[in-house]
C-alpha cells in the first residue's frame, strides 16, 4: 500500500509543486546547522547566542516508570525545533517538565541561561516559556479577546483597587489591553472574531487562539503540543506558514511536538527524537528521516 | 466620557441594566412604603431582602465568577454580624448619629470578615472542587461553634471569654454576646435606605472587579486552572481575592442583617443559611448577577406569601425549588430559551452594527 | 477505664457515621453528586421501622427489612423524579435539587408523622454487657453496628471492584456516553446506586435511632453532615475510606467532648477534617487524581 | 383551619388574636403544642359567648427573622393581641416590635428575662411594659429546685446537664448553682450540650464517674429521654430531678416509661391530673391536634394565656372595637392590678409589673408510668 | 440490501443545525468513510447512529430495522460499536477493566478470549494492563479505545478519527487493523481527517461540508477528484 506521500519531499520541491502558491518559498529555506562545542545542535545564526533552552540530564519518574530519562536538549534563540517520538515516548511530559506542571526528578533546565529550579508554572511563564496543550485548553466561556487579554495579564498592570474603584489607571490599562489584544489577534487574522465565545469557535480557530494567547505572554520560547492534530492537510499548510511567520515576526524560538511529518519535516530546523523517555536521535529533517532507528521506532518502513 | 460610553462592551451594558433595575426597585419600594401603600409584612421584609440580595451578589463572586463551591458563606455573615453589633454598642456612648454608627460598624464588620476570609482562604485554596466545598462548610460550622462559645461584655472596656458570662469579670455594664444565646437588646440601626446603599456598593464592587484585569484572571482560573497558570497567573492569589472580597461583603451584609432584629443567635448563621444563599445564586443562574438579585428577592418573599397555605408552606417551598430546578434545566426549555436569546442577541448585534456604521460615518 | 469507655462510645458512634458515610460515598463516587437528602432518607428509614414496630407491632427483624425495602424504593423514586431529569445539568443544579428533596422529605415527615419526637425502641432488645464489675458496659447495639459496618464495607468493596455491575458503575461515573457505547444501561445503573445507597441509609437510620433513641423529622440532618465529613476525611469515593473516616470521626468527637469540652467538640471535628485535607488533599485513603495535561 | 389566616379582620365584635411559634423545623413540637392549646381555649371562650375571639397562628421556624415576618403578617391581618411567641430568641425580637407598636403580648413559654426586658430582673434591655409571661421566668425554677432538693435531702453529690444554647435551660442552671451554693449542696459534675445533640455518653459518663447520686436536668423532655436511656445503657441509676420542661416525657410516643420511673420534677401542669379541667383539656386538645398524645405544659400554658386574656378582657370591660394601643394599655393595667389573678390549668397565676408570673410549681414523681404528687 | 441506511438525517444542538439532511449507505462487508473539514458534522452523524444524540427528522435503518429511538446501550447487542472521537477511555479503570467493559454484554469466556485477541493486536496494552487508563499517553489511549470497541465483536464498527494524534508508524498500523478487521468480516464506517489514508482503504466515501453530503464515490475516484484533492488532500 502506498504511503501518504512516499517520502517527505524536500522543501524546495514542495514549494514549487504547490497549487496554492501563497507560500513564500524564501521562508522555508533549509538552515545550515552547526555543532556548538558540546554535541548540541543549533542553527548557525543562533550559534553565538545564549540558547533559549538547555536541558541537562533531565528526568522524571512516575512510580517505577522512567517517563523521561537523561534528556539533553538545546534550542537556539530563534530556532524552530521539533520533538517527535512514538506515542507515550514522553514528549508531552517534557513540556510539562519545562513548564513545571511536573517538577523534574533529576536534571537542570536553563531558560536563556537561567536555572528554573524551584519555579512554578506561573513563574516560568513570566520568565518566558509559553505553551499550548495537546488537548485544547482555552477559557471556554470567555470571549476570544478576553482570552488574549488574560494572556497579556503580566504585560499590563492594574491592581485590584484600581479596578474596583475605576481609577484612571484602570481606563489606561484597559485601553492598552484592548489594543494589544487586537494587534495580536490580527497576526492570525482573528480580529473579527474578537467578541466570539472561545468555546464556540471551530476547532482550527481554537488551536490558533491558543497560540495567540501563548504569544500574548511575550515568550522567549513557544511550546506547541501537536498543533496540527485534527487538521486536514490544507489547514496544516496554513498552520505551518503561521508558525514560521510568528517566529520571524517575534524573533522567538519554537519547540513543537507533532505527529504530522509534513509539518515537522517542513518547518523544523533541528529535530530530536524520543523513545521510551530517552533521546534516540537528533539532527536535521534529512538526517532524521534517514536514521534507521527512527524509522523503525517511529516513522515506519515506507514501501 | 462619550468615548467611554461608546466603547462599552456587552457586559458593561448588561451591568447598566442591573443598576437600573436596582434603582427602579428602590424608588418603587421607597415611595410605596412612605405612602403606606404596602403591607407591614412587606415593609418588614425590605431590610432582610437587601441583606440577602447583597449576600447573593457576593456569593456569586465566589460561586459564579470564581467557580468555587462555597458552603460557608453564612459563616462570614455571622462574623460580620457579631462584629457589627459589638462595634455599634461600643460606639453608642460616643457617636450619637445612628446612620454613622451603622456605617462604621458595617465597615468594621467587613474588615473583620475579610480577615476571617483570609484565614479561612489561605488553607482552603490548596483544595479544589467538592473538597473545597466541604472545607468551607466545615469552616462555617467552626465559626458557628466558636461564636457559640464566645462571650463578650462591655462596661467601658471590652471583656472577652470563651467559657461563660461569669468569667467575663464585668463590673456592671452589659453582656453583648452571650455564647449560644447570642445577642439581645440590639439597637435597630438598619434601614431600607442603608440596605439599598449596601446593595449598590456590593454590586459596584463585584461588577467592577469582574470587568477588570483581576476579574479576568479570576475567570481564567475558573475556566481552566492549568491554562491560567501557563500564562503566568498566580492562581492562588486570584482565587483568594474573590474569596476574601466576597467574605468582606458578606460581613457587611451580616451587620446590616443583625442590626435589623433585636436578637440574634450564632445558630442562625448555620449550614442552612449558607445553602439558602447558594440557592439564590444557583436559581438566578451562576455568574448571572442580575438573576441572583431577582431570585434572592423573590425567594425571600415567597415563603411569606405562602403563609396562607398554613402547614403545607415549607412543603410547597420545597416543591417549588425542585420544580424550578427541573424546569430551568429541562432540555426542551433550554432550547426554547436559547432560541429566544439568539434571536435577541441577533437583534442586539444588528443594532450594534447599525451603531457602528453610524459611528464610523461620523468619524469619516 | 474512662478512656476505654470513651473509646467504646467513640467506636459505636463512629460506626453509625461510617454506615451513613458508606451510603454517601457510594452515591458520590458513582453519581458524582453530593446527595444532601441522604440524611433525610435515614430519617424516613427510622420512621418506617418505628411505625412497623410500635404501631403495627411487627418483630424488629421484619421492621428493619421493611424499612430497607421502603427506603430502597424511596431512593429509586426520588432518583427517577428529581435527579434523572438533571443528568446533563450542571452539578450545582443537582445539588440544589437534592437540598429541595431534603426539605421535601423533612416537611412531609412533619405532616405525616407530626412534630413530636418519637422515642425509638432499640431493635436489639437485650441488656448491656457488663465488664469489670459493671465499670465498663457495652451495649449490644454498638456491637451490631460495628459488625454491620464492617460487613457493609467489605461487601461494597467486593461489589465495586469484582463484579461486572460494580465496574459498570465506575464506568458510568466517569463517562456516561462511553459507558452506553459499551452496552451499559446508565439509567438502570444509577438507579441501582441509589437503591443501594438508600438501603444502606435505612440500616443506618435504624442503628442510629437504636443508639440514640429519638426520632423526629430533623433527625437525619446533623448525622448526615457529620457522615459526609467522615466520607471526605476518608477520601470521598473510597469505600474503606468512608468506614475509616466514620470511625475516626466518632472517636475524635467523643474524645473531644470528654477531654476538651462538649462545647467545642464540633469545632474540633471539623478542624480535624481541615487538617487532614491539608495534609492529604484527597482524604486519608482517597486517590489523588492529577489531571493529565 | 385557624392558621389559614391572611384575610382581613372581621367586623368589630371579635378580638383578633395572633399566635406565633414554630410549627415546622426542629422546634416544631413546641410551636404545635402551643398552637393547639391556644386553639382549644379560643373555642371554649367563643362557646362561652361573652367574648368572641379569632385565632391566627403563624409559623416562625424558631428564627427571629421569620418570627418578625410572621408578626408583620399578623399585623396586616389586623391582630390586636399577641399570644406568643413560643420560643425565647424569636420572642426577644418580636417583643421589641410589639412594644414599639403598642400591641399587648402574652407569651406562653418564652421564659427568658430578656423577653420582658427590665434592669430589675437582670435583662439586657429596658422593660417592655406590654409583654407578660405565662410560664415561670427561668430563675425562679432554679431557686425552687435547689431549695426542694436541699429540704428533702434528695442528694449529696449533684450533677447537672443543661443546654447552654437555650436561654431557658441556662437561666435555670445559673440560679440553681447560686442557690445550691447558698444551701451548701455539692455539685460534682456540670456538663452542657447544644440543640441537635443526641449523644450523651460523655455527659452521663462524667456524672457516673464523679459518683453523683442526683442528676439535675433543667432541660426539655426530648433530650431528657435520651439521657435517661443513656444512663440505663451505662448502668447508672441516680435520682433524676427535672423542671417543667420535663413534663411531656410520658407522652413521648414509643417511650419506655420504665426509664422514667422515679424521676422527680417541678411542674405547674400534669396532663394525668385527675381534675375535670385537665381531663376536658386533654380531650379537646387531642381532638384539635388530631393526635392521640396528651398535651404537655406548653399546650397548657398557651391555653391559659388565652383564658387569662379572656378573663382580663371581661374584667376590664375591653371591647374589640378599641384601638390596639388603648387595648394594650387597658390590658397592662388589668394584668398588673394587684387584685387580678387567674386560676387555670397551670395553677393560680398573678403578674407583677416586671411581667413575670407568680404561681406555685407542684412537685411530682413518676411512679408506675404516672405522675404522683411528691408531697403527698 | 444495505446494512446501514441513513436517510435525510437532521440533527440539532439546541438551535444549532449541525447535520442537514445527510443520507448514506453502508453495505455489509464494506469500508465506508466520511471525510470533511472540522465541524462538518461527521462526529455528530456517528453519534446519532450510535444513539447518543437524538435526531430531529430522518431515518436510520440497520439490517432492515429502524434504529430511531433505540437507546445507545442497546446498540452493542445489535452489533454496532462506536469508537468515539477523543478516545473517551475510562480514566480511572485499569487498561484491563476498560477492555472488559467493551464486552459488557458478553459472557466471561468470550471476554477472556477477546482479550487475548486484542492483546495480540496491541502488545503495548498487555504491557500496561494494570495501569490506570488516564495516565496512558494519547496514542496508548487510542489503542485502548479501539481495543475496547473490538471486544464487543461488532458487525458494524464505527471509528471516529482513530488516527488522531498517533505516530506515523501507528497510523499505518491503525489503518492496517481496520483493513484486517474488515477482512475478518466486520463492516467499517470510518471518519477521518487523514483523508488520503482513509480514501485509500475505503470502498466508498462521502464528503461532508457544513452538515451536508456534497460528493460521494469510490475511494479511488475521490482520490483523483480535483475538488477533493484541493480541499482535503493538500498540495
Ligand atoms: N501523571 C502520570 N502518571 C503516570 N504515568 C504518566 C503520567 N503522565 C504520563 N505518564 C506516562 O508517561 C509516558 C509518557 O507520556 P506522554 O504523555 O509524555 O507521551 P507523549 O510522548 O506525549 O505521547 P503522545 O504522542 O501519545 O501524546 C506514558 O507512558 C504515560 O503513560
Ligand atoms: N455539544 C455541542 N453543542 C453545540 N454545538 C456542537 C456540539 N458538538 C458539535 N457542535 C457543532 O456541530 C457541528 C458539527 O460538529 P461535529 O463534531 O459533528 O463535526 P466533525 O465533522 O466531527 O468535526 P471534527 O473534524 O472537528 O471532529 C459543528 O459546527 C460544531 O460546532
Ligand atoms: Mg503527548
Ligand atoms: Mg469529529
Amino acid at each position: 500500500m502506498p504511503r501518504t506521500e512516499g517520502t517527505y519531499k524536500a522543501q524546495s520541491e514542495r514549494a514549487a509543486g504547490t497549487t496554492t502558491g501563497q507560500r513564500p518559498a524564501a521562508k522555508r529555506q533549509r538552515t545550515k546547522m552547526v555543532a556548538p562545542p558540546n554535541d548540541y545542535l543549533v542553527p548557525e545564526r543562533d550559534a553565538l547566542l545564549t540558547p533559549v533552552l538547555e536541558c541537562r540530564h533531565l528526568g522524571i519518574d512516575f512510580g517505577g516508570l522512567h517517563a523521561v530519562e537523561d534528556l539533553n536538549l538545546m534550542v537556539g534563540k530563534t530556532e524552530i525545533a521539533g520533538l517527535i517520538g512514538p506515542n507515550g515516548a514522553g514528549k508531552t511530559t517534557v513540556f510539562n517538565l519545562l513548564t513545571k506542571v511536573y517538577q523534574p526528578t533529576r536534571g537542570t533546565i536553563l531558560l536563556d541561561g537561567q536555572d528554573t529550579a524551584g519555579m512554578d508554572t506561573a513563574r516560568v511563564s513570566r520568565e518566558g516559556i509559553a505553551r499550548t496543550f495537546q488537548n485544547i485548553r482555552l477559557f471556554d466561556s470567555l470571549s476570544v479577546e478576553d482570552n488574549v487579554k488574560i494572556g497579556l495579564h503580566n504585560q499590563v498592570s492594574c491592581g485590584m483597587w484600581s479596578g474596583i474603584f475605576r481609577m484612571p489607571r484602570y481606563w489606561l490599562s484597559e485601553k492598552e489591553f484592548h489594543d494589544k489584544a487586537l494587534e495580536l489577534l490580527d497576526v492570525f487574522h482573528m480580529a473579527d472574531n474578537a467578541t466570539d465565545i472561545a468555546g464556540s469557535l471551530p476547532y482550527g480557530a481554537q488551536r490558533r487562539l491558543e497560540i495567540v494567547r501563548a504569544l500574548a505572554t511575550n515568550p522567549k520560547l513557544l511550546l506547541l503540543d501537536e498543533p496540527a492534530a485534527g487538521m486536514n492537510p490544507v489547514e496544516t499548510e496554513e498552520l505551518m506558514d503561521n508558525i514560521v511567520r510568528v517566529r520571524d515576526r517575534f524573533q522567538i524560538a519554537v519547540l513543537l511536538i507533532e505527529h504530522d511529518m509534513d509539518l515537522v519535516m517542513g518547518i523544523c530546523e533541528g529535530i530530536v527524537v524520543l523513545n521510551f523517555g530517552r533521546l534516540i536521535a537528533k539532527g536535521t529533517p534529512e538526517e532524521i528521516q534517514a536514521n534507521p532507528q527512527v524509522v523503525e521506532a517511529y516513522l515506519g518502513k515506507q514501501d | 466620557m462619550m468615548e467611554r460610553l461608546k466603547g462599552l462592551s456587552t457586559p458593561s451594558r448588561d451591568n447598566l441594566v442591573t443598576y437600573a433595575l436596582v434603582f427602579a426597585a428602590w424608588a418603587v419600594m421607597q415611595s410605596l412604603a412612605s405612602a403606606h401603600a404596602i403591607s407591614s409584612s412587606m415593609v418588614g421584609l425590605l431590610v432582610p431582602i437587601t441583606a440577602y440580595v447583597s449576600l447573593a451578589i457576593s456569593l456569586n463572586l465566589v460561586v459564579g465568577i470564581s467557580g468555587e463551591l462555597s458552603l460557608g458563606h453564612a459563616g462570614f455573615m455571622s462574623v460580620g454580624a457579631f462584629t457589627g453589633l459589638v462595634v455599634a454598642q461600643i460606639l453608642a456612648p460616643s457617636v450619637a448619629s445612628g446612620p454613622l454608627r451603622l456605617l462604621v460598624s458595617m465597615l468594621a464588620a467587613g474588615g473583620v470578615a475579610a480577615l476571617a476570609g483570609l484565614v479561612v482562604g489561605v488553607p482552603v485554596m490548596r483544595l479544589q472542587g467538592d473538597y473545597l466545598a466541604i472545607v468551607t462548610l466545615a469552616f462555617g460550622e467552626i465559626i458557628k461553634n466558636l461564636l457559640n462559645n464566645l462571650y463578650v461584655g462591655f462596661d467601658g472596656g471590652l471583656h472577652l471569654s470563651m467559657t461563660n458570662v461569669a468569667s467575663l469579670g464585668m463590673s456592671g455594664g452589659k453582656v453583648l454576646i452571650n455564647g449560644p444565646q447570642g445577642a439581645v437588646g440590639i439597637e435597630k440601626l438598619s434601614s431600607f435606605m442603608a440596605g439599598m446603599l449596601l446593595v449598590l456598593f456590593t454590586l459596584l464592587v463585584v461588577t467592577n472587579l469582574v470587568n477588570s484585569r483581576s476579574g479576568r484572571a479570576i475567570m481564567a482560573v475558573r475556566d481552566n486552572r492549568i491554562a491560567a497558570e501557563s500564562v503566568g497567573i498566580d492562581t492562588t492569589k486570584y482565587r483568594l481575592m474573590a474569596f476574601v472580597v466576597a467574605a468582606a461583603l458578606a460581613g457587611m451584609a451580616g451587620a446590616l442583617y443583625a442590626m435589623n432584629f433585636s436578637s440574634i443567635v450564632p445558630k442562625k448563621f448555620d449550614f442552612n443559611t449558607s445553602i439558602l444563599i447558594l440557592v439564590f445564586v444557583v436559581l438566578g443562574g451562576m455568574g448571572n448577577i442580575r438573576g441572583g438579585i431577582i431570585s434572592a428577592a423573590l425567594l425571600t418573599v415567597l415563603p411569606e406569601k405562602l403563609r396562607f397555605i398554613g402547614d403545607f408552606r415549607m412543603l410547597i417551598y420545597a416543591v417549588v425549588l425542585i420544580s424550578v430546578m427541573l424546569f430551568s434545566n429541562n432540555a426542551q426549555v433550554r432550547m426554547t430559551l436559547d432560541g429566544i436569546r439568539t434571536r435577541l442577541a441577533r437583534k442586539d448585534d444588528d443594532e450594534a452594527l447599525a451603531d457602528g456604521e453610524r459611528g464610523g460615518g461620523a468619524h469619516a | 477505664m474512662g478512656l476505654l469507655t470513651n473509646l467504646i462510645n467513640g467506636i459505636s458512634l463512629g460506626s453509625v457515621y461510617a454506615i451513613i458515610a458508606l451510603g454517601y460515598t457510594m452515591v458520590y463516587g458513582i453519581a458524582k453528586m453530593l446527595n444532601f437528602a441522604h440524611g433525610d432518607v435515614i430519617m424516613v428509614g427510622g420512621y418506617i421501622c418505628f411505625i412497623a414496630m410500635n404501631n403495627v407491632g411487627l418483630p424488629p427483624v421484619v421492621a428493619v427489612l421493611l424499612s430497607i425495602v421502603g427506603c430502597t424504593c424511596l431512593g429509586i423514586v426520588v432518583e427517577r423524579l428529581a435527579y434523572k431529569p438533571l443528568r446533563e445539568a450542571p452539578s450545582l443544579a443537582v445539588l440544589i435539587t437534592a437540598i429541595g428533596v431534603s426539605y421535601f422529605l423533612q416537611n412531609t415527615a412533619l405532616l405525616v408523622w407530626g412534630a413530636d419526637p418519637k422515642a425509638f425502641r432499640s431493635v436489639i432488645d437485650s441488656p448491656s454487657i457488663k465488664l469489670f464489675n459493671g465499670q465498663l458496659t457495652v451495649s449490644p447495639v454498638s456491637i451490631v453496628t460495628v459488625l454491620a459496618c464492617v460487613a457493609i464495607m467489605v461487601g461494597l468493596t467486593l461489589f465495586t471492584s469484582r463484579t461486572k455491575m460494580g465496574k459498570a458503575m465506575r464506568a458510568c461515573s466517569e463517562d456516561k456516553g462511553a459507558a452506553q457505547l459499551m452496552g451499559i444501561n446508565v439509567n438502570t445503573t444509577i438507579s441501582m446506586v441509589f437503591a443501594i445507597g438508600s438501603g444502606l441509609a435505612a440500616i443506618a437510620g435504624v442503628l442510629l435511632c437504636s443508639t440514640y433513641p429519638t426520632l423526629m423529622p430533623t433527625t437525619g440532618s446533623l448525622p448526615g453532615i457529620k457522615a459526609f465529613t467522615a466520607a471526605v476525611i476518608g477520601g470521598i469515593g473510597s469505600i474503606p475510606g468512608a468506614a475509616l473516616g466514620g470511625v475516626l470521626l466518632g472517636i475524635i468527637e467523643i474524645f473531644a467532648k470528654a477531654y476538651i469540652g462538649t462545647q467545642l467538640a464540633d469545632a474540633i471535628v471539623f478542624a480535624v477534617l481541615i487538617v487532614v485535607l491539608l495534609i492529604r488533599p484527597a482524604g486519608l485513603l482517597g486517590k489523588e487524581i492529577h489531571e493529565k495535561v | 383551619d385557624s392558621s389559614a389566616g391572611g384575610g382581613s379582620a372581621s367586623a368589630g365584635d371579635t378580638f383578633m388574636i395572633g399566635g406565633i411559634g414554630p410549627v415546622t423545623g426542629a422546634a416544631a413540637i413546641y410551636g404545635s403544642a402551643t398552637k393547639y392549646g391556644a386553639q382549644v381555649a379560643v373555642d371554649e371562650v367563643n362557646a362561652a359567648g361573652a367574648v368572641k375571639m379569632e385565632l391566627n397562628w403563624q409559623d416562625d421556624e424558631h428564627d427571629p427573622e421569620k418570627s418578625v415576618n410572621a408578626y408583620n403578617t399578623l399585623k396586616d391581618w389586623g391582630m390586636q393581641i399577641l399570644v406568643g411567641t413560643t420560643t425565647t430568641t424569636p420572642c426577644v425580637a418580636v417583643s421589641t416590635e410589639t412594644n414599639a407598636d403598642r400591641i399587648f403580648q402574652l407569651t406562653p413559654s418564652a421564659s427568658s428575662v430578656n423577653v420582658l426586658g427590665g434592669e430589675e430582673i437582670g435583662a439586657d434591655s429596658p422593660r417592655k411594659d406590654n409583654v407578660f409571661q405565662m410560664c415561670f421566668t427561668d430563675p425562679n425554677q432554679g431557686t425552687a429546685s435547689a431549695q426542694y432538693i436541699s429540704q428533702q435531702k434528695l442528694g449529696t453529690k449533684i450533677a447537672v446537664i443543661y443546654n447552654n444554647a437555650d436561654a431557658y435551660s441556662t437561666g435555670i442552671y445559673q440560679k440553681f448553682v447560686e442557690e445550691a451554693g447558698a444551701l451548701e449542696l455539692e455539685i460534682v459534675s456540670t456538663q452542657t450540650f447544644t440543640d441537635d445533640q443526641t449523644d450523651f455518653s460523655v455527659q452521663v459518663g462524667d456524672a457516673k464517674d464523679k459518683g453523683a447520686d442526683l442528676l439535675f436536668l433543667p432541660i426539655y423532655y426530648t433530650p431528657a429521654s435520651l439521657i435517661l436511656s443513656e444512663a440505663k445503657k451505662q448502668g447508672y441509676a441516680p435520682r433524676f430531678f427535672g423542671v417543667d420542661g420535663m413534663d411531656g416525657i410520658l407522652t413521648l410516643e414509643g417511650f419506655d416509661t420504665e426509664l422514667a420511673e422515679g424521676v422527680m420534677l417541678l411542674t405547674p401542669f400534669v396532663a394525668t391530673a385527675e381534675d375535670e379541667a385537665t381531663q376536658a383539656f386533654n380531650e379537646a386538645y387531642k381532638a384539635a391536634s388530631g393526635s392521640n398524645e396528651n398535651p404537655n405544659q406548653f399546650a397548657a400554658d398557651a391555653y391559659d394565656c388565652v383564658k387569662a386574656l379572656a378573663q382580663a378582657i371581661e374584667t376590664a370591660g375591653i371591647t374589640p372595637d378599641m384601638a390596639t394601643d388603648a387595648m394594650c394599655d387597658a390590658l397592662i393595667a388589668q394584668f398588673t392590678d394587684p387584685g387580678f389573678s387567674y386560676a387555670g390549668l397551670t395553677g393560680e397565676s398573678s403578674w407583677s409589673v416586671t411581667g413575670e408570673v407568680t404561681k406555685t410549681p407542684k412537685g411530682m414523681v413518676i411512679e408506675g408510668g404516672v405522675y404522683m404528687p411528691l408531697d403527698a | 440490501m444495505a446494512m446501514l441506511k441513513v436517510a435525510d438525517l437532521n440533527v440539532y444542538y439546541g438551535s444549532i443545525h449541525a447535520v442537514k439532511g445527510v443520507s448514506f449507505e453502508v453495505e455489509e462487508g464494506e469500508i465506508v468513510t466520511l471525510i470533511g473539514a472540522n465541524g462538518a458534522g461527521k462526529s455528530t452523524t456517528l453519534n446519532t447512529v450510535a444513539g447518543l444524540l437524538k435526531l430531529r427528522t430522518g431515518s436510520i435503518e440497520f439490517e432492515g430495522e429502524s434504529l430511531v429511538g433505540i437507546p445507545a446501550h442497546k446498540m452493542i447487542a445489535k452489533g454496532i460499536a462506536l469508537c468515539p472521537e477523543g478516545r473517551r477511555v475510562f480514566q480511572d479503570l485499569t487498561v484491563r477493566d476498560n477492555l472488559d467493559m467493551g464486552a459488557f454484554t458478553r459472557s466471561d469466556d468470550e471476554v477472556v478470549e477477546m482479550r487475548k485477541v486484542v492483546y495480540e493486536r496491541f502488545p503495548r496494552l498487555r504491557e500496561r494492563r494494570r495501569q490506570r487508563a488516564g495516565t496512558l499517553s494519547g496514542g496508548e489511549q487510542q489503542m485502548l479505545a479501539m481495543g475496547r470497541a473490538l471486544m464487543g465483536r461488532p458487525k458494524l464498527m464505527m471509528l471516529d478519527e482513530p488516527s488522531m494524534g498517533l505516530a506515523p508508524i501507528l497510523v499505518q498500523e491503525i489503518f492496517d487493523i481496520v483493513k484486517v478487521l474488515n477482512e475478518m468480516g466486520t463492516t467499517v464506517l470510518l471518519v477521518e481527517q487523514n483523508a488520503r489514508m482513509a480514501l485509500s482503504i475505503a470502498d466508498r466515501a462521502y464528503v461532508l461540508e457544513t452538515g451536508r453530503v456534497v460528493t460521494m464515490g469510490t475511494g479511488a475516484e475521490l482520490l483523483q477528484d480535483d475538488e477533493v484533492r484541493k480541499a482535503y488532500l493538500g498540495g
